[in-house]
C-alpha cells in the first residue's frame, strides 16, 4: 500500500516539475467525453494557434506555454485541473470549459485565485453577473434566441413548436428562449424533447406537426441530435419553416442531414462559416479566412464555430497581454476587461467593466442552407 | 390514428436497433455467462469503420464487409486477450474487464479515426414510404430485417446445428461440454466472434439513421443491455422481444405522456417487469441447487 | 409426543413427482435415519423440511405448530438447523468465524450498535465468540480456528458445518450424509458426536450411505425409493424388509453414478 | 493478531492522511487527496454492499446524486444550515434505499445489475429534467458551509484546499472506522455469511432480505454523504454526479482496490483519482491507458490490488 502511494506520489510529482516557459497559458476543454465535438476543434486550435504565435515571435518577446488538459465534460475534473493549473502549473489565465457545467465549476478556483479566465461555453449565467475575473467568447445563448426570434417576428411568424436537446446546451438554451420569447410576440405551442443519444424523433416531431397553429419550428440542440430531427422532418414532410441553432453552425451538420432534408433550414451562424461570401469590405474576412485555411491544413478536418471560440479566447489573452506589457494576471484582467474593436471569428469584441462578452446580435448572421451550402439572408 | 401508426412505427425503427444490439449480447452470454458491457463498441466498429473504408473510396458493400470481418477479429482478440484468462472470476469482475475493453476500444478508434460524427448513405436512397398516413425511411426497413434475420439465424443456429448446441452445452457446463469433446476454447473463439459480427452488422445497419462517432457504443450498449434483460438475457427471443418492447414503449411515452420521460418510463417498465418476473419475460428459470 | 411430524409431504419438478406423500415423526432425543438409493428424494425430502423448496403437498409440523413453506430463518428461530450435503461453507471467512456465524440468532442486534460498535455489540460478539470456540473444540476443530475455512479438508468441512448447525442450540438437526468422504476414524468421531448431541434431547434427522453407521446409531429407520416411502421402523425389521433389499439390490443394477439430487 | 487489524487500517490510513501533504509541492494536490477522500468514502460503502453482502449495484452515483442536490437545495429552499442539508440528503438516500432496495435486491446478478443501474438512470433523468428546481445538466451552485471562516475566527487558517482535505479526510476516516467496526461485529458476519452461501445463511437464521437490504441502505448513506461533500466542496454541482458512469466508477475503485477490505477500496479510489491526473502526460492515449489499466488489474489481481499485493508479500514470507 505504502510502495503504492509512493509510487503515484513520486509520479505525480514528477510531472509537477516545473518546466522554464515564459508565459504559461492553462486550459481545460472536453476533449473527450459527450461534448468532444465542440472541445476537440478547441484543444486543437488552441495548440495550433500557440503554435502559430511562437513562430512569430511570441508576445513581447515572449513564447507562450500551453498546459492543455482534457476534463472529459466532467465538471468536477474541470475543477480539479482548474486548480492544478492555477496552484500547480502557475499559468497567468485559463481558457476553456467547453461546456456550462464546466465553466461553472472553474470560476469558483479562478475568482479566488484572482486569475483571468475566458470561458468558451455559451450561458448567459457565466458572465451575468458579472464576476470581476471571468470573460467568455461564444455570444450566449440567449443572443441566439433573440436573433432567431427576430427573424421569425420579420416573417411574421407568432406560434412555432420548439423541439430541444435534453443534453446541457438544448437544456440551456431552451431555458433561455422560453425566458425572451414573449418580448417578441412569439407563442409556444409545443415544447418537445430528445435524448442527445436518441435515434428517431417523429414522434416528438408527429406531435407537432398535429398541433394546429404552427408556423415555425425552433431545434436548439448539437452533435447528431438535430441532423437526425432535420431528417425525421423532411421524412414527415412537415413542411413549416426549420430553425436550427448556433450549436449545429459547422458545414458538418449539412452532411449529416443531407442536403436536400437540409434545404431551407435557418439558423443564426458566424462569419467563419461563410468566409468566402462575406464582401471584401467585411472586417471579419481577413480574420476568419485566414483562421480557416490554417485550421483546416494543419487538421484536415473542416473549421467548426467552436474552434472559432477557442480562437478569439486566445486572440483575446494575446491581445491584453500585449496590451498589459506584462504577464501578471491583474494587470492582464484589467486589459481584457478593456478590450476594444478587437475582430474575431464571432464578431468584433468591445468589452466594459459590464460586459463581459463584447459582442452584440450583430455579431451574428442569419444564414439559410441552399444546394448544400450557406447563403446569408438579411 | 396516423399519429399512432407513426408513433408505432417510430418505435418500431427505435426498437429493432436495441434488438441488432441486445441480439449480440446472447451469444456471449450463452456461451459463457459473460455479459459483455464492450458490445456496443462493437456496433461503433461496425460504422466507423465503414464509414472510412467508404471515405477511402470502396464501394459500400465491400466497406461494410471489412467492417464487420475487422470487428470480428477485435471481438476475437478480446475474447483471447480478456477473457480467457479472467475465466472464473465473479460477476463484477467481468463487468469492468468488459467496461475496461470498451473504454479502451473507444480511445483506439478516437486516435486511428477521429472525434467527428459520421454517417453514410441509406442503401436504398431518403424517400419517405407512405403507411397509411404515416410514414418509414427505406433505412427503417432495412434494420427491421436486419434484425430479423439475425433473430431467424441464431434461432436456427442455436437448436438446428450442432455448434449451436455445443455453444449452449458450453454454458450449461463447460466441464460436462469437454468431457462429450466439445471443443470449449473454439465455441468461445467462435461466440466472440459471432457476437461481434453481429455487433458490426448492427452498425453497418444503423449508421445512416442513427450516425455514428468513437463514443457512440456506450449508450447503445446501455439499451441493449437493458432490452435483453428485458426480455431475459441469452434467449434471443428475448432479445428480439425485448428490444421491440422497449422501442415501442420510447416511442408510446414520447408521443402520448412527455418525450423528457420516455427513457424513464421505459426503466420504469424494465424494473416492473423484473420484480413480477426476475428472469426477464423469456428467461430461463434457475433453482437454487442444495 | 413428536417434536417434528411430517404429513403426506410432496413435491413434483417439472410433471415429476419427486418425492410423494412421505410421512414420520421424530420425537425429542430420538435418532431418525432416512435411506434409499440414490435419487430417491432424501436430499429434497431435506430441503422441504428446511424451507429451502416449497412442498406441493402435505404438512410440516415443529412442536405441533404448522410451519409448512415457513422460510428457513423463521425456522431456524423455532430451533430447527441443518449441515448440507454439498458443504455450504462460508468460504471467505475464518473457522471461527463460521462458527460464530451460527450463532447469528443470538448475537443479532441493532444495527446502529454494531455499526458504532456500542459496548453491547462487543459484548455479544464476545459471547458468541466464546460460544464457537467451544464448539470448535467439540467437533475437533480447536486448533483450526484461525485458519480461512477453505483450506480445511472435506472431512473437517462437515464437522464445522455441524458445529455450525449446533451453534443454533437446535431442538431438531437435520444432517445431509455428515460422513460422507470421512474416513473410518473421523466417521466414528462423527458417530459419538451425533450420539451425543441426541443425548442431550435434540431430535436428529439423518441422510446417510454408511450403512454400518445407520444401522448402528439410529432409532427409526424411514426407507424412501423414487420419492415414497417404502418401509419404516427399527433398524433391525429394516435391514431384513424384502422391499428394502429388493429396492437397493434393484437400484443397484441399474443406478447411475451421479450424486443423490 | 486479527482483532489489530482494524486498528492497523485505521492508523495506516491517518498515518497516510496527516504525513502525505509534507511531500506536497503544491495545493493542487490537497485537492486531489480530497477527492482521494470523497470517492473513499462512497467506495468504503461500497465494500459493505460489495466486499461483505456480495450484491452489485450499477445505481450508487443516484445516492451520490441525492446527497449532493440536497446540499444545493435544502439551503435555499428550506433554509437549512448547508451541514444539516446533508444529513437530510443522507436520510432521504436511507429512505429511498429502503424502499427500491426491497424489491431491487431479490434480482440476482445481472439482473441486480440492470435494475440498480435503472435506478441510478432514474436519478439522473429527475435531476436532468427538472431544471425549475435543479438548474438542468447546467447544474446549480451550492451555499458555503461556513465551517473553514468558523476555523478561521478560533484561529486555525486553513486554505480552501486545505480544508477540504482535512475535512473530507476525517469524514473518510470515521466512515472506515463505522465499516471496520461492522465487519466485525454480528451484522457483519451475517452480511459475510450470505455473501459466502444464502441458503447455509438463512439456515442459521439470517434473515437474508433484510440483511441485503441493510447492506444497500448503509451503503446508500454513504455514497450519499460522499456526494454532500463533493458538492459542498465544489460549490457547484450538476447531475453528472449521479451519472452511470459515475456509478461504474465507484464500482471500479472498489473491486479495483479489493472490495473485500477497506483500505483496498480506499486504495482502489485512491488509484482511480490519481490516475486521470497522471495520465495526462500520455495526452489523447489517456483514454487508452485508463481501459487497459482497468483489464489488467483485474485480470492478473482478481481479488483487486492490495489483497493480491497481501498474498504475494505473505508468499514471499512464507
Amino acid at each position: 500500500m505504502k510502495l503504492f502511494t509512493t509510487t503515484a506520489l513520486a509520479l505525480v510529482l514528477g510531472l509537477a516539475a516545473p518546466a522554464l516557459a515564459d508565459i504559461k497559458v492553462g486550459a481545460t476543454v472536453s476533449e473527450t467525453g459527450p461534448a468532444s465535438f465542440l472541445g476537440d476543434p478547441e484543444a486543437k486550435t488552441l495548440k495550433l494557434l500557440v503554435e502559430e504565435i511562437n513562430a512569430a515571435g511570441g508576445v513581447n518577446g515572449e513564447k507562450i506555454e500551453l498546459v492543455l488538459y482534457d476534463d472529459g465534460g466532467d465538471p468536477n475534473k474541470a475543477r480539479t485541473f482548474a486548480t492544478r493549473l492555477v496552484e500547480d502549473d502557475e499559468v497567468i489565465a485559463v481558457i476553456g470549459g467547453t461546456t456550462t457545467g464546466t465553466s461553472m465549476a472553474i470560476i469558483p478556483v479562478l475568482e479566488d485565485a484572482e486569475i483571468p479566465f475566458i470561458s468558451l461555453a455559451g450561458a448567459i449565467e457565466i458572465i451575468d453577473p458579472v464576476r470581476p475575473h471571468t470573460f467568455k467568447t461564444p455570444h450566449t445563448d440567449r443572443m441566439a434566441c433573440a436573433k432567431i426570434f427576430e427573424d421569425m417576428k420579420a416573417n411574421g411568424y407568432t406560434k412555432i413548436g420548439l423541439i430541444s436537446g435534453s443534453d446541457g446546451f438544448g437544456a440551456s438554451m431552451r431555458k433561455q428562449c422560453l425566458e425572451i420569447v414573449a418580448d417578441y410576440g412569439i407563442e409556444v405551442l409545443a415544447d418537445e424533447t430528445y435524448g442527445p443519444t436518441d435515434a428517431d424523433m417523429t414522434p416528438q416531431l408527429t406531435n407537432i406537426k398535429g398541433k394546429d397553429g404552427i408556423q415555425a419550428v425552433l431545434n436548439p440542440g448539437f452533435g447528431q441530435g438535430p441532423a437526425i430531427v432535420t431528417r425525421n422532418y423532411a421524412q414527415l414532410a412537415v413542411g413549416l419553416p426549420l430553425y436550427q441553432s448556433h450549436g449545429v453552425a459547422s458545414d458538418g451538420f449539412i452532411e449529416l442531414a443531407g442536403a436536400e432534408a437540409a434545404e431551407g433550414v435557418r439558423l443564426p451562424g458566424t462569419a467563419l462559416l461563410v468566409a468566402g461570401l462575406l464582401p471584401e469590405s467585411d472586417p471579419q474576412r481577413a480574420v476568419v479566412t485566414a483562421y480557416k485555411d490554417a485550421y483546416e491544413k494543419a487538421t484536415g478536418k473542416p473549421v467548426s464555430t467552436f474552434g472559432g471560440y477557442a480562437h478569439d479566447a486566445l486572440r483575446i489573452l494575446v491581445d491584453a497581454i500585449s496590451r498589459a506589457g506584462s504577464a501578471e494576471p491583474s494587470a492582464i484582467r484589467d486589459a481584457i476587461e478593456a478590450t476594444s474593436g478587437l475582430v474575431g471569428t464571432t464578431g468584433t469584441v468591445t468589452m466594459s467593466a459590464e460586459d463581459h462578452l463584447g459582442l452584440d446580435l450583430s455579431a451574428f448572421r442569419m444564414l439559410e442552407i441552399e444546394n448544400g451550402g450557406w447563403k446569408i439572408v438579411e | 390514428m396516423p399519429e399512432l401508426l407513426q408513433f408505432l412505427l417510430s418505435g418500431i425503427t427505435v426498437g429493432a436497433v436495441y434488438a441488432l444490439v441486445a441480439l449480440g449480447f446472447t451469444i456471449i452470454y450463452n456461451a459463457s455467462d459473460v455479459v459483455n458491457f464492450a458490445q456496443g463498441e462493437f456496433v461503433m466498429l461496425g460504422g466507423m469503420i465503414t464509414v472510412f473504408s467508404h471515405a477511402a473510396g470502396l464501394p459500400l458493400p465491400l466497406a461494410a464487409l471489412i467492417a464487420i470481418a475487422a470487428t470480428a477479429a477485435v471481438g476475437v482478440a478480446l475474447n483471447k486477450l480478456a477473457i480467457e484468462p479472467a475465466r472464473g472470476a465473479p460477476v463484477v469482475s467481468l463487468i469492468i474487464i468488459t467496461i475496461g475493453a470498451s473504454i479502451f476500444i473507444r480511445g483506439a478508434t478516437q486516435l486511428v479515426f477521429d472525434k467527428q460524427i459520421h454517417r453514410f448513405p441509406a442503401f436504398s436512397g431518403d424517400r419517405p414510404i407512405a403507411v397509411g398516413g404515416a410514414t418509414i425511411l427505406p433505412q427503417s426497413l432495412w434494420v427491421i430485417a436486419g434484425a430479423l434475420a439475425v433473430f431467424f439465424g441464431l434461432w436456427l443456429f442455436f437448436t438446428r446445428t450442432l455448434t449451436g448446441r455445443a455453444v449452449l452445452a458450453t454454458a450449461n457446463n463447460r466441464i460436462a461440454a469437454q468431457l462429450v469433446g466439445i471443443n470449449t476454447n473454439y465455441v468461445m473463439t467462435l461466440s466472440f466472434a459471432m457476437s461481434a459480427a453481429i455487433g458490426a452488422l448492427a452498425g453497418v445497419l444503423v449508421t445512416p439513421i442513427t450516425m455514428t462517432s468513437y463514443d457512440v457504443g456506450l449508450a447503445l450498449a446501455l439499451k441493449g443491455f437493458a432490452a435483453a434483460m428485458l426480455g431475459g438475457m441469452g434467449n434471443p427471443k428475448g432479445a428480439l422481444a425485448g428490444g421491440l418492447l422497449l422501442g415501442l414503449l420510447e416511442a408510446m411515452t414520447a408521443g402520448y405522456v412527455s418525450s423528457q420521460y420516455k427513457d424513464a418510463a421505459a426503466f420504469v417498465v424494465i424494473l416492473a417487469v423484473l420484480f413480477a418476473m426476475p428472469q426477464g419475460l423469456f428467461g430461463r428459470k434457475s433453482t437454487d441447487r442444495v | 409426543m413428536s417434536l417434528l411430524q411430517i404429513e403426506g409431504l410432496g413435491i413434483d419438478f417439472g410433471g415429476l413427482r419427486a418425492v410423494n406423500d412421505v410421512s414420520f415423526s421424530l420425537k425429542p432425543g430420538e435418532i431418525v435415519s432416512v435411506i434409499g438409493p440414490n435419487g430417491a428424494g432424501k436430499t429434497t425430502l431435506f430441503n422441504m423440511i428446511s424451507g429451502v423448496y416449497a412442498p406441493a403437498r402435505g404438512r410440516v409440523l415443529l412442536d405441533g405448530e404448522d410451519v409448512t413453506r415457513m422460510p428457513p430463518h423463521l425456522l431456524a428461530r423455532r430451533g430447527l438447523s441443518r449441515t448440507f450435503q454439498n458443504l455450504q461453507i462460508f468460504q471467505s471467512m475464518t473457522v471461527l468465524e463460521n462458527a460464530v456465524a451460527g450463532h447469528h440468532l443470538h448475537e443479532r442486534g441493532p444495527v446502529l450498535a454494531d455499526l458504532f460498535a456500542l459496548p453491547a455489540s462487543r459484548r455479544r460478539s464476545r459471547e458468541s465468540e466464546a460460544g464457537a470456540r467451544a464448539l470448535l473444540e467439540r467437533v475437533g476443530l480447536g486448533r483450526a480456528a484461525s485458519q480461512e475455512a477453505g483450506s480445511l479438508s472435506y472431512g473437517a468441512l462437515k464437522r464445522l458445518e455441524i458445529a455450525r448447525a449446533l451453534a443454533l442450540k437446535p431442538r431438531v438437526l437435520l444432517l445431509d450424509e455428515p460422513a460422507a468422504g470421512c474416513n473410518a476414524v473421523e466417521t466414528e468421531e462423527i458417530d459419538h458426536l451425533i450420539a451425543a448431541v441426541a443425548a442431550e434431547g435434540v431430535s436428529i434427522l439423518l441422510v446417510e450411505h454408511d450403512m454400518k453407521m445407520v444401522m448402528r446409531i439410529s432409532n427409526h429407520i424411514v426407507v424412501l425409493d423414487h420419492g415414497e416411502k417404502i418401509a419404516e421402523g427399527e433398524p433391525a425389521a429394516i435391514s431384513r424388509d424384502p422391499r428394502v433389499i429388493e429396492a437397493y439390490l434393484g437400484a443397484q443394477a441399474t443406478e447411475a453414478t451421479h450424486a443423490d439430487g | 493478531m486479527r482483532l489489530s487489524g482494524k486498528a492497523t487500517t485505521l492508523l495506516v490510513l491517518m498515518a497516510v492522511i496527516a504525513v502525505a501533504p509534507v511531500f506536497f509541492p503544491s495545493s493542487y494536490y490537497y485537492r486531489v487527496g480530497s477527492l482521494i477522500f470523497v470517492n473513499g468514502l462512497a467506495v468504503t460503502g461500497l465494500v459493505i454492499l460489495i466486499g461483505y453482502a456480495g450484491q452489485i449495484s450499477l445505481g450508487h452515483a443516484g445516492f451520490a446524486g441525492i446527497g449532493a442536490y440536497a446540499c444545493a437545495l435544502a439551503p435555499v429552499h428550506l433554509g437549512l444550515h448547508p451541514a444539516l442539508a446533508a444529513v437530510l440528503g443522507a436520510a432521504l438516500s436511507a429512505l429511498i434505499a429502503f424502499l427500491v432496495g426491497r424489491p431491487i435486491l431479490r434480482l440476482k446478478g445481472y439482473y441486480l445489475a440492470v435494475a440498480s443501474l435503472g435506478f441510478g438512470i432514474l436519478v439522473s433523468m429527475v435531476l436532468s429534467n427538472e431544471a425549475w428546481l435543479t438548474g438542468g445538466p447546467d447544474g446549480m451552485a451550492v451555499e458555503e458551509m461556513g465551517l473553514r471562516a468558523a476555523l478561521k475566527a478560533i484561529g486555525i487558517d486553513l486554505s480552501n484546499t486545505q480544508f477540504w482535505y482535512a475535512f473530507s479526510g476525517l469524514v473518510l476516516v470515521i466512515g472506515a472506522w463505522l465499516a471496520l467496526n461492522l465487519h466485525h461485529s454480528p451484522t457483519g458476519r451475517a452480511l459475510r455469511a450470505l455473501h459466502g452461501s444464502e441458503v447455509a445463511a438463512r439456515t442459521v437464521g439470517v434473515d437474508v432480505a433484510r440483511y441485503k437490504l441493510v447492506a444497500f441502505v448503509v451503503s446508500a448513506v454513504y455514497a450519499s454523504a460522499s456526494g454532500s461533500l463533493l458538492a459542498l466542496q465544489n460549490k457547484f454541482i450538476t447531475p453528472d454526479v449521479a451519472g452511470f458512469m459515475h456509478s461504474i466508477e465507484m464500482v471500479t475503485m472498489a473491486v479495483l482496490g479489493g472490495a473485500g477490505s477497506v483500505l483496498g477500496a480506499i486504495l482502489g479510489a485512491a488509484i482511480l483519482t490519481t490516475l486521470p491526473q497522471v495520465l495526462t502526460v500520455f495526452q489523447e492515449y489517456e483514454q487508452l491507458m485508463l481501459g487497459l489499466v482497468m483489464m489488467l488489474v483485474m485480470i492478473f489481481m482478481r481479488e483487486g490490488l492490495l489483497p493480491s499485493l497481501a498474498r504475494l508479500v505473505r508468499g514471499r514470507g512464507e
